[in-house]
Order: C-alpha cells, then structure tokens, then sequence
C-alpha cells in the first residue's frame, strides 16, 4: 500500500479552485501510478475484438493533491495527454467507495458501491454518478460539485470540488477521517471512453486533516 | 431472440428511387436538434457509395461468429445537414446573391451519385436499393453496447437504443456492419430507425412502407403463413438478406431487380442482363440466379394466360394486402409521435 | 434612482416583472397592431422586418434555427400549452420573439396571483428558468447580434430586451442553486 | 419619441396588474388562480404530455403536376398549425382484377407543410423599394397596394385600350377557383390571358395534326390490361410518381415494356428492352417500324379503312384531297372521296359516321379519274403515297439515322406486330424537339397501322387533361340566372352544325376557340391569345433567332415572313396586335423568368414596356425578383378550391382550409375580387364610366366589383361557395354532395366533362372499369375533329406543302443555337413540380447536387479534360451561363441533359439554363384557316423548342462569381 493521500486543512478554499493559483505549489502533488482496464474485463466481445491490438490507458503517471477547509474539499490533478477536439473528450473520474468493500476494477459490486465524479473536457458540469459493477453507472445524487480546468499545453490541470459530509447520500468525506480514493483518466484524442481507460489498480488511502 | 419477428420485403423492381420513404421517416421522426443529417431511411443508386458513403467498406458484423471492428461513420461520410442563406437571397438586397449551402464547401451529399451507376455506355446499369434499420435477429450493435442501452423488443423484434441508458459510447455505430446507427451530437446519444414502433403497437404499418407510391414494400412478421412476408420469404424464397456474410441475420429482404438486356458491340440486344448477376450475388447471394430465374418463368406463365400466386403477391392488387396486420389508419391511431426521452420500455 | 436602479426595483416583484413583459411583447409587436407604439412603423420595418430592408433582422426564432421549424414550433407550443395557452385564431407564429414575451408576461402574471404559494411559485420560477434558458435567451441574443438598424429607439429597445433577460436569468438560476434538487437543464 | 429607460419604466408602471395576450387564449379566469399553475420540475415535463392532432384534414396540393395530378393527403393541425401530412390511402378498388390506386402522393407532397412556415414565405404585400430587381421591399397595406394598381390599371386601360393589361397564367393554374376570378375579370374587362400551353412546351403538335386534337388519354390502370407498353421519349419514374406502380404491376401480369429513349434514363431500369437512339430521330425509327408492318403485309386494315384518311384520295395536280364536288356536279365540297372496291367505282367517304356500311374502301389506289368539268388527273390513296414514303424507311437506312442496328430496328417492329394490345406513355418530350411533330405523326402511325387504338389496354397516347365543367357556366354569364338565357343563343348555331352533320365534340372544340377571338359575336367571352406568340413578339425572343438562318431549320422563307402572314390572316391569335405594347402583366400561379426560354429577353424587351407588374405567390421566385409588387396568398392547405386532374388519376381532389391564411395573404379569388372593388371605387372617384375595347365591346369600370360578384352573390370570403358552385354547376360528379367530398377530399369522374378542354378524351368514365379514350370513334364511329373527319396523316394545308410535311417524314434534328458538337437535351426533375421545391432544402439535400448540374456522357467529359463535380461554362451563338458537370455512363456521347425548374438566383455567374436557348418558331406551327390547325384552349399554338439545342462546354477553374 503507497503512502496515503493527505486532504491538507487550509483556511478558504476559494482561491484553490483555480488548478494554476500559486498556493497549490504548497501542497506537493502524489503521483499515481495508472494501468490500463485489463482488456479481459472489457464487458463485450466487439469492445474486446476492437482494442485487443491497440494501445489504450497509455497514461502511467497522474499527479494529484487535495486540500479541505471543514466545509468544502477540493482535489488537483494533472497529467499529459491534451487531445484535439474530435469525437471523444478527454474526461478524468474520481472513484471514492459508497459502502462496503468495493472492488475498483469491477467498479464496484451490487452490495458494495462506489460513488463517481466525472469531470468531461466538452462539458463544464461534474456529472455524479453510482456504479454497482461494469456497464452500471447510473446518475447518483445530486451534489454541487464544480470543476476547474486549464490546458497548458499538453498538461492538463484540473480542480474537481464538492462540499465535506455527504449529501443526499453522496460518499462521505469528513475532516480527520480516512477514506478511499481511485481515479480513471480517459484520453479522448485515442477514442477512449466507457471502459477503455486508465485507472488506478488500487485503492489510495485518503486521509482528510481534522 | 425474441419470440417473434416483424420483418419486410423491398421488391427492388418496384422501387422509383423518388425517396418518399426517406421524406416520410424523416418529417415524422428526424426534425430535432442533432438530427438533421440522420435518415434513418435512405435510397441509394447501386453500384455506388450509398449511405454513408462508401459503407460496405467500413467492417463490422461477425465475422465466422466473432465481432469485426468496424468504422464510425463521420458526420460528412453521411452528408452533411446543409444550411442554406435563403434569407440573403430573397430579402438581402443584393441580387448577384446565390442559393448555396453551406457557402459552398458542402462535400458530398447523402445521395450525390443518384442516377450514375457503373459500366459504359450503352451497357451501363444501376438499380434502386431503399435501405432501414434491418432488426437483426443477431444485432451487431445490441451485442456491441457495454451499457446494454440497445434492446430487441420481446414480442416483435424491433431493436431500439433506450435513451436514458445511453452514453454516446458509439461502439454500436461501429459494429453495425450496415451502418444504420446516426449519433446525435447535442444530445449526446445513439438514435436509429425504430421500425414504427408507436404506429406497429397500434396496428398502423410502419410510414415508410405506408407512404411508398412505389408499393415497394410488404410489411409483416416473418412467422406468420397469412402475410406476404412468410409467403416471399419462406413458402416462394424470392426475397433474400442483403450482405448475410455480414452474419447479423437481418430482417429485411429483397427481392433482386431483373434488368433490360446488354447490348454486343453491333448494338444488337444479347441474353445477358445489363446488372451482372455475380455483381448481384455479391449482394444478395448465390440464389439470385435461381430467383432472377423464377421471377422471368413465372411472369412467362402470365404472359401466356397462366395462374402464378407469386405474381399475384408481388402485384399486390388490394394495396392494403401489402402490411400484414397493419392495416389501421393513422388517422385513427393517436398520437403516432413520440419523444424518446419518454421511451415506454 | 437611477434608471437602473429603478429597473431592478420593477423586476423586484411578480408584478413588476409581468407588467415589464407584457410592455416589451407590445414593443415588439408592428406598429400597425398597437396604438401608442413607441417606434415608428418605417423604423420598426427597416429594423425587424428582413422582407423589406437588408439591414433588417428577422424577430423570429425560425431564422435563426437551422434546423426544422416544426421541432421548434414544437417545443414553445408544449411550453405554452402545459400552462393552458391556446394559440388565437390569428396569432402570430409561436415562435415570435413579442409571442415569447407574452408567454413570460404571463408565467409572472401567475405567479403575482400565487401570492404565497411557494409550490406554485417554485414551479413557476423554474418554467420561467428553462424556458429562458431554452428559448428567450438564445432569441434575444440572435436579434441583438443581427441588429443593424442604426434608430436609437430599436437599439435601446433591444438593449432593454437583453439586460431584462439577463437579470431574469440571473434571478431564476439563484432560486434554482438555492434549492438543490433542481437539475440543471444541461 | 424614443425609447429611453425613464419613458419604459413609466409605460411598465402603468401595466402593473394588467393582463394582454393577444396571440393567446388563456384559461378560463373563472379557474382557481391555484389550479392554473400545472406542476413543474424541468423542462422534460413539457414532453411528458402525449403529443395529439387537433384536426386531421383531408387536402392536397393544387399546383401543375400534370401527368401526376393529383393525391389525397391528410394534412395533421394542431394549436392552428400544420406538422405534418401523410397520403389519405382511401380510393376504392375499381374491380377485383386491377391494382387500385393507393396509396398516390410523392415525396414533394410529403414535406409541402415545411415550406409552409419558412422564413422566406411572404405573407403581406410587398412593394418594391429602388430599382427592379433590387430585392428591396417595403409592407402596404392591402388598401394602398391595390389602390396604386387600381389607377396603374384606369390610365392604362382609358388612355391605350382594354388590351394592354396581360395575365399571365402559369402551369399551376386550376380552372377552378382562381381561374373563376381570372375568367370573370378579362370577360368583363377584355383584358388578356396567356394561355401558356405551347409555351411551356406541351403543345404535342403531331397530335394535333394527326387526331385534330391533343387531350385524350387512359387511365393509368389501363395499362395492366396491355401486353407491350413503350415508354417512348418519356420518363414515367420521373414524371408519374404516384401511379408508376402501374407499369411495374403491369410487368408482374406478364406485359413487355421497351424503353426507347437517348440515355439509360431510371424508366429504362424497368424495361425489358432499351433502345438507345440519337436525340431527335425517333419519326426514323417509328417510320422503319411502319415500313415492316405494310411491307410485311401486317396493316390491320379493317381498322384502317374505317378509322384512318388512308384510303381517301389526293389529287395529283394540287396535291389536296378529291373532293365529291370535283367528280360530280352538285357533289359536297366537304366530303372526301375513297375508291370503293365493292362497287369498283369512286364514292364519297362517309361524312356523318365513320361507319362503312356496304363500303370496302380500297387501300392501295392509283388510277386517273375524270373530273366533273371534264379533265382527267391523277389521284392516289394516302396509303399509296405513304407507302413510297415508307419504302426509303429500311431498318439499314432508319438505323443509321437513328443509331440502332437494323435487328433492334426489326426486333422492336416483329414485337409491336405480335402484340395484342399496343400502348405508349404520356410525355411532352418529343414536342419539345424542332421536329417533334413528325415524331409524334411517325408513332400514331404505328398505332393506326396496327388498330391499337380506342380499345381496352391499347391507345396512343395524348394529352392528359379532366377538367369539372362548371366553370364555363360560372365564368361567362352575366350572373347564374342568366345563364340560361347566355347560353341560349347559341342554340340557332348548335342545331344548325348538328343538322349539316358536325359532331358535339367539334361545335364544343369549336366555342373554345372563341376566346382567341375577343368580340365575336356570339357570346361575350374571356380573351386568351398564344403566350408562345406574345413572349415571342412582345416579349422580343423573336430577336434570338435572328441567326436562325444559319441553324439549318428548313425554312423555305425567313421565319418572320411566315409569323407576319400568320398574324396577318388571323392564322394565329395575338393579342394585343403588335403595334400595340403591353403595359400590365399580373402573373398568376407563374413564374415566368424562370420558365421562358430566352427569358433574359423579356427582362430586356418585355419589362421596359411594362408600366406595373404584379406577381401573385407565397413565395418570393425568380419573376417575384423582378416585379413591382408581390401579393401573398394562401398556399394550399389555407384554402378551398377545386381543379383539374386527368384522367390518368381520375378523381376530382380538393383543398380544404386546414389553417386559415397566415398574416394577411389571401386566395387567389378574394384578391382578383378586391382588386375589382378598388377598380370600380377609383373609377367612379375619377368618373371613368366605360370604355370600348379595340373590337367595340363596352367595358364598365365602374360597375366591375358588381358584375365580377354578381352583384354581390360571390364577394371576397365566398371562395367555399365558389367552389360548391363550380361543383355543382357541373355534370362530371353526381353522387357526393360537396361537403361530402370535403370530408372524403377527392371522388372518381363519374362523366366525361362537356367542355373544351376535356371533350377530347370522347369517352364515357365507367365506375368499374379502366378509362379507355377515343372510344366514341372507334366503338360508336364518331367522326374524329379533323379535316377528314378521321384519323389525318395527310395534312392538306399550303405551309405543310411548302415545308414537305403533307405526309409523316423524319427530317434531322436542326443545329439550332449555332454548329455546335454537343446537344443539350433535358427532362421534368424528379425533385420539383416546376419551381415550386426547387429551392427546398430537403429536396436539395436528397438530390445528387444542391445546384444546378449539367449530366455529360463519360467520353465526351474526358475529351475536354472535365472531371465529375467541375465548374463548366455552357455556350453557343445565342448565349451562355455556368454550372456543374457530373459525369455518367448512361447519356449517349454528343448527348448533355439538365434537368428543368432550376431559379435564375441558383445559377452562378451570369445567366442561366435558358439563356442558351434561342427556341425558334416552328412555321408549320404558324398555320391556320384549317379545319384543325387553329389556335383552341391549351392546343394549336406555337411551341417552344429546346431539345435540340447545339452546344459546347469548357471547363472553368472554379465557381465563376
């Protein structure tokens, strides 16, 4: 198990918002090590057939750092891979569990969900989203999360935030207690998308500051 | 599979090319945002790159029972959707103003070999072929979706995409292997010909096959030894899949277009007919020679004051006989329009 | 007060903002149909009218929209027919910029005699949101882009057609992020 | 005052608490304020409720779809809308043996609802601002547009003539409704119609030589009684959308189709042979197919004798017909004479009937007979004649002619000889070649030869045309009670041609032809004149063939020799006279510009005569472009009227007001009717009284409004009642009352209408069977409205002897436009009844290209380095414009085809289609004094020619700007 992923306290949030504001420089970013969705838990033989000799999820290295002010909690990620506008966005997930032990790779079981925040490169609303397995994803709660992006250059850097507690049903994020955490990054420009991906293999400890 | 299918026979010796078809699926189901290139019927002129162009190229299906990757049509392999500047042209005050769409740069459109045809004069030759979504018994694009957003409705066959499931992945678009699936881009999901469903669920045949003056198309389910479609299909087998290799088992069929005579080089008529029948039979399959056969010796028979009760059936000479169990008026049948975001299954 | 201050105290209230509306579908409308219009027809002609001069605008949605009327036609007849308007025997088109404005006019209207109905007038802010949002908004824009009248009087109307719209939409999307199980409309 | 922030914010103030919906109907106020707030949560909940129609109303679309007119639709409304509209599929089979009729409608008709609400369409009167042309308008009032076209009118009429206001009366026009106000208006006022027949080239002039009439035809049910079917020039896929199902059935029922046409044309796909032959030498082909079934010895010559002018006799010395006054003293100088091989002796041919009796004309005659006064000539049949012609025709020598080998010449010969019931199709392509005439001839003779004529499944086909019959009886008498009294007057004259033996059909023919005759008389009628003519001399395209000397045309004399003598001896109508320039033209259901040949002339010569013109439409067209005003009306499901259909598709179909008239356009009917009010008050404003017109009758201008409405009985809003009249005024349907067929939208022809244009077909309409024309002569022996009274292949009039066309002959097409190596021939679209959709985005999207595009055979595309989809210039000596090549395997080398209808604002560049076409007058056309070659309603007219247009293409480097 790496090390876990520090949510610093900070004293307003705001500023965090914006992925280029100069305070993030304090907080040094964790990079995660991703793998491609193994072509085998590809859920349809067409989906299988197509990509079994085509590279996807090629992204190995996503930097991310999280900061929470006890009402709202705010995550930073950045990683190569800007594409052309085409017929696939660029999109990144963040995976935190809902109930029980979920497992990532099948995202999550009948019993034990897990809880999404999908940001999309054409869109500015962060869908919410519960899986219950591959192919499940269905709307989740409602919940006002935002998201923040910047292309510079070929990097992308990305603030994803949404209030502490959890509303409507949402997965839990408190200050000072730990939780799980996942990610999934889908680079458009190589027609990635559903579940032809990066993700990150296992969970990552997250431990909120009180 | 479902526990029966609603099929349809196109007897492509009837068909006019005038796409009153397309006209009628399009007025009735086309007309949103994000649909203005899709027709979910199309008539192209074969040989020809038909619609999207050039379609039978572009892979999908099963191939030896295994999913072919396939290509995703873009938006101007279909044709694009062309905005014209009649406002210019009429009220702009400028008369050297022109009807152009698109300002010029309009590429291709969804039928713009229409008429053209292969071979050399006098020996050229084409035909019509009036395509929709053929409700695969073994859909490509059902078995393709990782969210399971297309179903085969239980009790007549008919695929359709549930909107609500929908992500806009695609991988439908590529593995149809008749590239039938259009994607709307400001909603952000699949949409396909859904066979009429609210007119078939009250007994009303389908708009395509109900406003063809051709009368080119028979309406009905496959199983049923009272409708035209078991009788062309099964009981007189002149109506054959179009491209089966693709292994998708469609359901809708053709009858194959019997053709005026070529012409030797003296300019005197031979016995061969001017559409290659091997060119047929890439299309169609092997049977063609057998069906072309039959069609000629049938009529034969007529000419010579005979009975023939395939005749009679592809004359069709009650017109209503043409649509199975689908005969009601859609005068009567209210409403006979949906929107897809209250889709009942 | 300023004007704008004055403008903001009007749209403060369901009546104010129902009488700003039935004001701006008068203006909208030709001269010949209302007395006391505040343009002149040849002003309003040459701005509005696209048959009559290459400077005008169309103050129809239909110009705009590349695609079927019929879609749009659609759409504003559901949005008018959910709150019981039926279209007059010899109405304009439906998707008529002043026909609009009537239709907000109205949802106001309602929502001045909700009182204290908060059901009522949480339905009602939310029609009067998406119907904005989906229509009025993207017309006013439309006009105010293609606007090449060089009259005052056309330019200002439109200009108060556009800053009423914003400050409605603004209104509408704080009432709607206030309560947090409306879906957003994209 | 202007609009500034402080004086808005006043005006809101004051509608605080108010409540204006001008464009609504609210809910009752009575409701609980409560319950008028429906719950709402998105936007989705709009599209929870179902979507329902308010109305379904049955309707259809009254514009000039000719060979495919019309289909029943029903037309869906809601909320005063129309969304949509899907083919009625009601018409009940006509017997258990043919294929009904169902379901009709084309995919023109099934997007007509989008048209309707497009920005484009114009629904106020627009006045033009600046120059013509300019495209700059400005809204009038009803009042103010008709009051200005009101005085226009007045100083036109008193200062120059009741002759100087023109309607020019497109293809669309219905004879019914509208063409009630149009009659009524230039019968009072002697104003002058066009009557556009010829002039959109569908004058079928070989018909008219050979029948002594153009309309007559089948019903497109017939044809599955036929065992060989030519689709001979024509291209039925293209033009006869709704009932094309017919030929195809008819396949299945075991009959031959054989297509004979230059290109491997869409029809052709469904023939069991196809025949491709050179542009313009069809009378070849057919002549060589005559030639083997005389020389072969298979004339079917009971039908022959009785039916046709073979047998009678032409002197030799001047080469007219023998007549019984030339052989026997006191002999008829109108009866022909034939030999009688009976009686071995010559006898008179019958006159009264076509019946032989004891007769057995001889076919094959050539003797010397003595005349009455004593000298001795030559005379042969007709048939001994046409046989020396007919010797020249072998398969060789007519193949050569017309590019098929000499088998497919005798392969096309050996199956007309074997088939029993012989048919062809409708088309007005051939008439549309310089010689198009003797092609037409050179085929009625195959038919004629063979007796494939006037029975079940076998005709030669004419003219389509069934029109009810009520208008006449609506438009001429002064109001319905004096119809009788009208009427009446012709009494003496009917008896009189009864008693010396001339037949209903031509005396009926015969009062048609007096609306070319403003003044006669008889009976004060409405003024028609050639539009050929007029476009031609006022409308100068005449200058176009300045240079047609050097086309190789024939002519023994220069053309406007023969156009001077024509008009001169009264031969061919023209009003107003040629010193006398036109100076209103209002423009009904046309769009000239568009549709003339040569129209940039008339931009040139006609306009700067013109002192106002008046386009009457719902869109703006290319002649909208060009006119003074535009006045909106109604398109078709905003109104009520009836027309003329034919009898391909015999069932009457009507327009029902699904949705009342958008903004303040109005029906055709209300419009003439108001403009009639404004004429009378202006008049009397100014105390104009009457006027004479130039033949003396008395034109009334202030009592106009109340003689059009019949003092009020027909005023502006009654164009229902007009139509209930003109429906029940007529005798072609009994059975459904009108609002009946309001409600079922279209019934069956129940009896052959009695009026000029529709007599022709001279055959009863059974309830349960086919139509078959002609069957009044062949079955009952009628004498046909010709010279001869029959079947005429010997036209004895001096023109056709100066230009040796007494007899059918082929002559090769003339290089007409200069010597050029292609020749550009052309087609009806697939997308467009003429204009109407041609700028349709939907069509244009399922076309093969949204602009104009000229089809070049491979070859001859290659040769000049053109590539499918390149920018070309078209030219000759007469003009040139630009458009598109697209390349294709099916045109034959030397042979370019565009495809008609395109707008002048589509073509790129300077120019359009018909700026290449120079259509000269043909001179035989110009023949008159002749039993049957003179101007009637829609036939006998001169034609335009553009199917032999020479030319050559260049290609460009991009779109010319």
């Amino acid at each position: 198990m790496s090390a876990p992923l520090a949510s610093r306290r900070v004293a307003n949030l705001a500023p965090l918002l914006d992925p280029s504001h100069a305070d993030w420089e304090r907080h040094a970013a964790t990079r995660i090590a991703l793998a491609p969705t193994p072509l085998g838990l590809q859920p349809t033989p067409y989906v299988r057939n197509t990509w079994k000799d085509r590279p996807y999820g090629a992204l190995l290295a996503l930097d991310v750092a999280s900061v929470h002010d006890g009402r709202g909690w705010a995550l930073r990620a950045s990683w190569e891979g800007v594409s052309a506008p085409g017929d696939f966005p660029d999109a990144l997930a963040i995976a935190l569990p809902l109930a029980g032990r979920p497992v990532l790779a099948t995202m999550g079981s009948a019993e034990a969900p897990i809880h999404y925040l999908r940001w999309r490169a054409d869109r500015e609303a962060v869908s919410s989203q519960i899986a219950h397995g591959i192919g499940s994803s269905a709307a989740g709660p409602p919940i006002a999360a935002h998201a923040a992006a910047r292309a510079a250059g070929t990097r992308w850097q990305l603030v994803v935030s949404r209030p502490l507690g959890a509303p409507h049903g949402a997965a839990a994020l408190q200050a000072g207690v730990s939780t799980q955490i996942g990610f999934a990054v889908w680079c458009g420009g190589n027609d990635e998308r559903a579940g032809i991906k990066a993700f990150s293999i296992d969970w990552l400890e997250l431990a909120l500051d009180a | 599979m479902s526990t029966r299918q609603v099929a349809m026979v196109m007897d492509l010796n009837k068909c006019l090319g005038c796409q009153t078809c397309t006209v009628a699926c399009k007025t009735l189901w086309t007309r949103r945002e994000g649909m203005g290139h899709m027709l979910w019927n199309t008539v192209n002129t074969q040989p020809g790159t038909g619609t999207p162009h050039g379609w039978e190229t572009m892979g999908g299906g099963f191939a030896d029972g295994e999913a072919r990757p396939g290509h995703r049509p873009a938006l101007d392999e279909y044709g694009r959707d062309w905005a014209f500047n009649h406002q210019d042209v009429f009220f702009g005050g400028d008369s050297k103003e022109r009807l152009v769409p698109n300002g010029g740069a309009y590429g291709k459109g969804a039928n713009h070999d229409e008429d053209t045809g292969a071979g050399e004069y006098p020996n050229s030759y084409y035909f019509y072929l009036p395509r929709i979504c053929n409700h695969c018994t073994h859909p490509a694009c059902l078995e393709a979706c990782p969210r399971q957003a297309i179903g085969k409705r239980e009790e007549d066959g008919i695929v359709l995409v549930d909107e609500g499931r929908c992500k806009g992945y695609r991988f439908c678009q590529e593995a149809c292997p008749y590239k039938k699936i259009y994607f709307n881009e400001e909603e952000g999901v699949a949409q396909k010909c859904i066979f009429c469903f609210p007119r078939i669920d009250q007994g009303v045949t389908t708009a395509c096959s109900r406003q063809c003056p051709g009368r080119v198309r028979f309406v009905g389910y496959l199983d049923d030894p009272a409708g035209p479609i078991h009788k062309l299909v099964n009981v007189h087998q002149v109506a054959l899949p179009l491209h089966a290799e693709y292994g998708t088992q469609p359901n809708v069929y053709y009858v194959p277009p019997l053709s005026p005579p070529k012409l030797d080089p003296d300019g005197n008529p031979t016995d061969e007919p001017r559409i290659p029948t091997e060119y047929l039979v890439s299309l169609f399959g092997a049977r063609v020679h057998e069906v072309l056969a039959k069609l000629e010796a049938e009529r034969a028979r007529v000419r010579d004051g005979g009975e023939s009760e395939l005749m009679d059936l592809l004359i069709s000479r009650k017109w209503l006989d043409m649509f199975g169990p689908f005969t009601r008026h859609p005068r009567e049948a209210q409403p006979v329009h949906f929107h897809p975001k209250r889709q009942p299954t | 007060m300023t004007p704008g201050g004055e403008l903001k105290a009007l749209l403060g209230s369901a009546a104010g903002r129902s009488a700003v509306y039935a004001l701006l579908a008068r203006c909208f409308r030709h001269p010949a149909q209302v007395e006391q219009h505040p343009l002149p027809a040849p002003a309003f002609e040459a701005a509005f009218e696209p048959a009559i001069s290459e400077h005008a605008c169309s103050l129809r949605a239909g110009a705009y929209w590349a695609h079927e009327q019929s879609t749009l036609f659609e759409e504003l007849v559901r949005f008018y027919e959910h709150f019981g308007l039926a279209r007059a025997e010899h109405a304009e088109l439906p998707d008529h910029l002043s026909v609009q404005f009537q239709f907000m006019h109205y949802l106001a209207h309602l929502e001045d005699e909700a009182r204290a109905d908060r059901a009522a007038i949480d339905a009602l802010t939310r029609a009067q949101r998406d119907f904005l949002e989906r229509q009025l908004r993207r017309l006013v824009y439309a006009v105010h882009g293609a606007l090449k009248s060089g009259d005052a009087g056309c330019r200002e109307l439109v200009a108060l057609a556009v800053s009423c719209v914003d400050a409605e939409i603004a209104r509408t999307s704080r009432a709607a992020r206030r309560n947090p199980d409306i879906p957003s409309t994209t | 005052m202007n609009v500034d922030r402080r004086e808005f914010l006043r005006r809101a103030a004051a509608l605080v608490g108010s409540l204006a919906l001008p464009d609504f109907v609210p809910p009752p106020a009575a409701a609980a304020s409560r319950a008028r707030v429906p719950a709402y949560a998105s936007w989705a909940d709009v599209y929870r409720k179902q979507w329902s129609w308010d109305r379904v109303v049955r309707s259809t679309h009254h514009l000039n779809c000719w060979f495919q007119a019309h289909c029943a639709w029903d037309v869906y409304v809601k909320d005063g809308l129309v969304f949509r509209e899907e083919q009625a599929g009601e018409y009940e089979p006509v017997n258990a043996h043919l294929p009904d009729y169902n379901p009709r409608g084309c995919q023109k008709g099934g997007c007509f609802s989008t048209r309707m609400y497009e920005p484009t369409r114009v629904t106020h009167p627009l006045k033009r601002v600046g120059p013509r042309g300019g495209g700059r308008w400005e809204r009038v009032s009803w009042e103010a547009a008709l009051d200005d076209i009101a005085d226009a009118y007045l100083d036109v009429t008193v200062e120059e003539g009741t002759d100087r206001t023109i309607w020019d009366l497109g293809p669309g026009i219905d004879l019914g409704v509208s063409m009630a106000a149009q009659g009524r208006f230039s019968m009072l006022t002697q104003s002058v119609g066009l009557d556009m027949d010829g002039e959109i080239g569908d004058s079928r002039r070989g018909t008219l030589e050979t029948f002594g009439k153009i309309v007559f035809e089948r019903s497109a049910d017939d044809y599955f009684y036929s065992d060989l079917i030519l689709f001979w020039g024509g291209n039925p896929l293209y033009t006869q959308i709704p009932q094309a199902h017919f030929y195809t059935e008819a396949r299945y029922g075991g009959a031959r189709i054989i297509s004979i046409t230059p290109d491997y044309n869409p029809s052709a796909m469904k023939a069991d042979l196809w025949i491709p032959i050179k542009p313009g030498t069809d009378a070849a082909l057919a002549l060589a197919v005559c030639r083997e079934i005389v020389f072969g010895g298979h004339v079917d010559e009971a039908f022959v004798r009785e039916q046709t002018d073979l047998p009678l006799l032409v002197r030799g010395d001047t080469k007219r017909y023998l007549r019984e006054a030339d052989i026997a003293a006191g002999g008829q100088a109108a009866y022909h004479v034939l030999w009688d091989a009976q009686s071995g002796a010559l006898r008179a041919a019958p006159y009264r009937s076509l019946a032989l009796e004891a007769l057995v004309p001889e076919l094959d005659v050539k003797r010397t007979v003595r005349l009455a006064d004593g000298t001795d000539v030559e005379v042969r049949s007709v048939y001994s004649l046409l046989k020396d012609r007919l010797a020249e025709y072998t398969p060789e020598a007519a193949g050569a002619e017309c590019g098929a080998s000499p088998a497919l010449v005798r392969r096309l010969a050996g199956e007309i000889i074997a088939a029993k019931r012989l048919a062809n199709i409708s088309q007005t392509s051939l008439c549309k070649y310089f010689h198009g005439n003797l092609a037409e001839r050179s085929i009625a003779l195959v038919f004629a030869l063979t007796g494939n004529i006037g029975r079940r499944g076998a005709n030669f086909s004419g003219f389509p045309l069934l029109t009810p019959d009520g208008g006449d009886k609506f438009t001429i008498p002064p109001s319905l009670s004096e119809a009788a009294a009208t009427f009446g007057k012709l009494e003496p004259l009917i008896k009189q041609r009864m008693a010396a033996g001339d037949t209903h059909e031509m005396i009926v023919t015969d009062l048609g032809r007096l609306l070319f005759v403003p003044g006669n008389p008889l009976l004060r009628l409405p003024v028609w004149t050639s539009g050929t003519l007029f476009w031609h001399v006022h409308g100068g395209i005449g200058e176009l063939a300045e240079k047609s000397e050097s086309w190789g045309l024939g002519n023994k004399r220069p053309l406007n020799e023969y156009v001077e003598e024509s008009i001169a001896k009264h031969w061919q109508p023209l009003n107003p006279p040629p010193d006398r320039p036109p100076r209103i033209m209002i423009s009904l259901c046309s769009n000239p510009l568009r549709r003339a040949r040569g129209a940039d002339k008339l931009l040139e010569v006609l306009w700067p005569k013109l002192k106002k013109i008046v386009v009457l439409d719902w869109r703006v067209s290319s002649t909208g472009r060009q006119a003074d005003y535009i006045l909106p009306v109604a398109p078709w499901y905003e109104r009520t009227s009836l027309k003329w259909v034919t009898p391909l598709s015999p069932y009457l179909t009507i327009t029902n007001a699904a949705t009342p008239p958008r903004g303040e356009s109005k029906c055709d009917w209300d419009i003439i009717v108001m403009l009639a009010r404004h004429i009378q008050a202006r008049a009397k404003a100014r105390g104009i009284g009457s006027v004479k017109s130039p033949q003396g009758l008395e034109v009334r201008l202030d009592t106009l409004y109340d003689d059009l409405t019949m003092q009020g009985a027909f005023k502006e809003g009654d164009d229902d009642k007009v139509a209930r009249t003109l429906y029940e005024l007529g005798n072609t349907h009994k059975k459904l009352t009108w609002d009946e067929l309001k409600e079922k939208g279209f019934a069956r022809f129940e009896n052959l209408p009695d009026e000029p244009s529709s007599i022709g077909n001279m055959c009863e309409i059974p309830p349960d069977d086919s139509i078959v024309p002609l069957t009044f002569h062949v079955r009952d022996k009628v004498p046909y409205p010709t010279a001869s009274r029959r079947i005429q292949f010997y036209v004895d009039h001096p023109y056709y002897e100066e230009l040796d066309e007494l007899l059918p002959r082929y002559k090769a097409p003339p290089k007409i436009g200069g010597d050029y190596p292609l020749v550009m021939t052309g087609g009806k679209t697939r997308w467009s009844i003429h204009s109407t959709w041609r700028d349709s985005p939907l069509m244009l999207k399922l076309e093969r290209s949204p602009e104009p595009y000229m089809l070049v055979a491979s070859p001859d595309a290659a040769k000049r380095g053109i590539a499918d989809g390149d920018w070309i210039r078209v030219r000759n000596d007469v003009g040139s414009f630009a458009t598109i090549a697209r390349v294709s395997p099916n045109l034959r080398p030397g042979q370019t085809l565009m495809y008609h209808a395109w707008e002048q604002f589509q073509f790129s560049g300077a120019g359009d289609m018909n700026s290449v076409s120079p259509t000269p007058l043909n001179p035989v056309e110009l023949a008159g004094g002749h039993p049957h070659l003179t101007a009637g309603v829609l036939q006998g007219q001169n034609s335009v020619f553009d199917r032999d247009t020479r030319i050559d293409i260049e290609r460009l480097r991009g779109r010319p700007s």
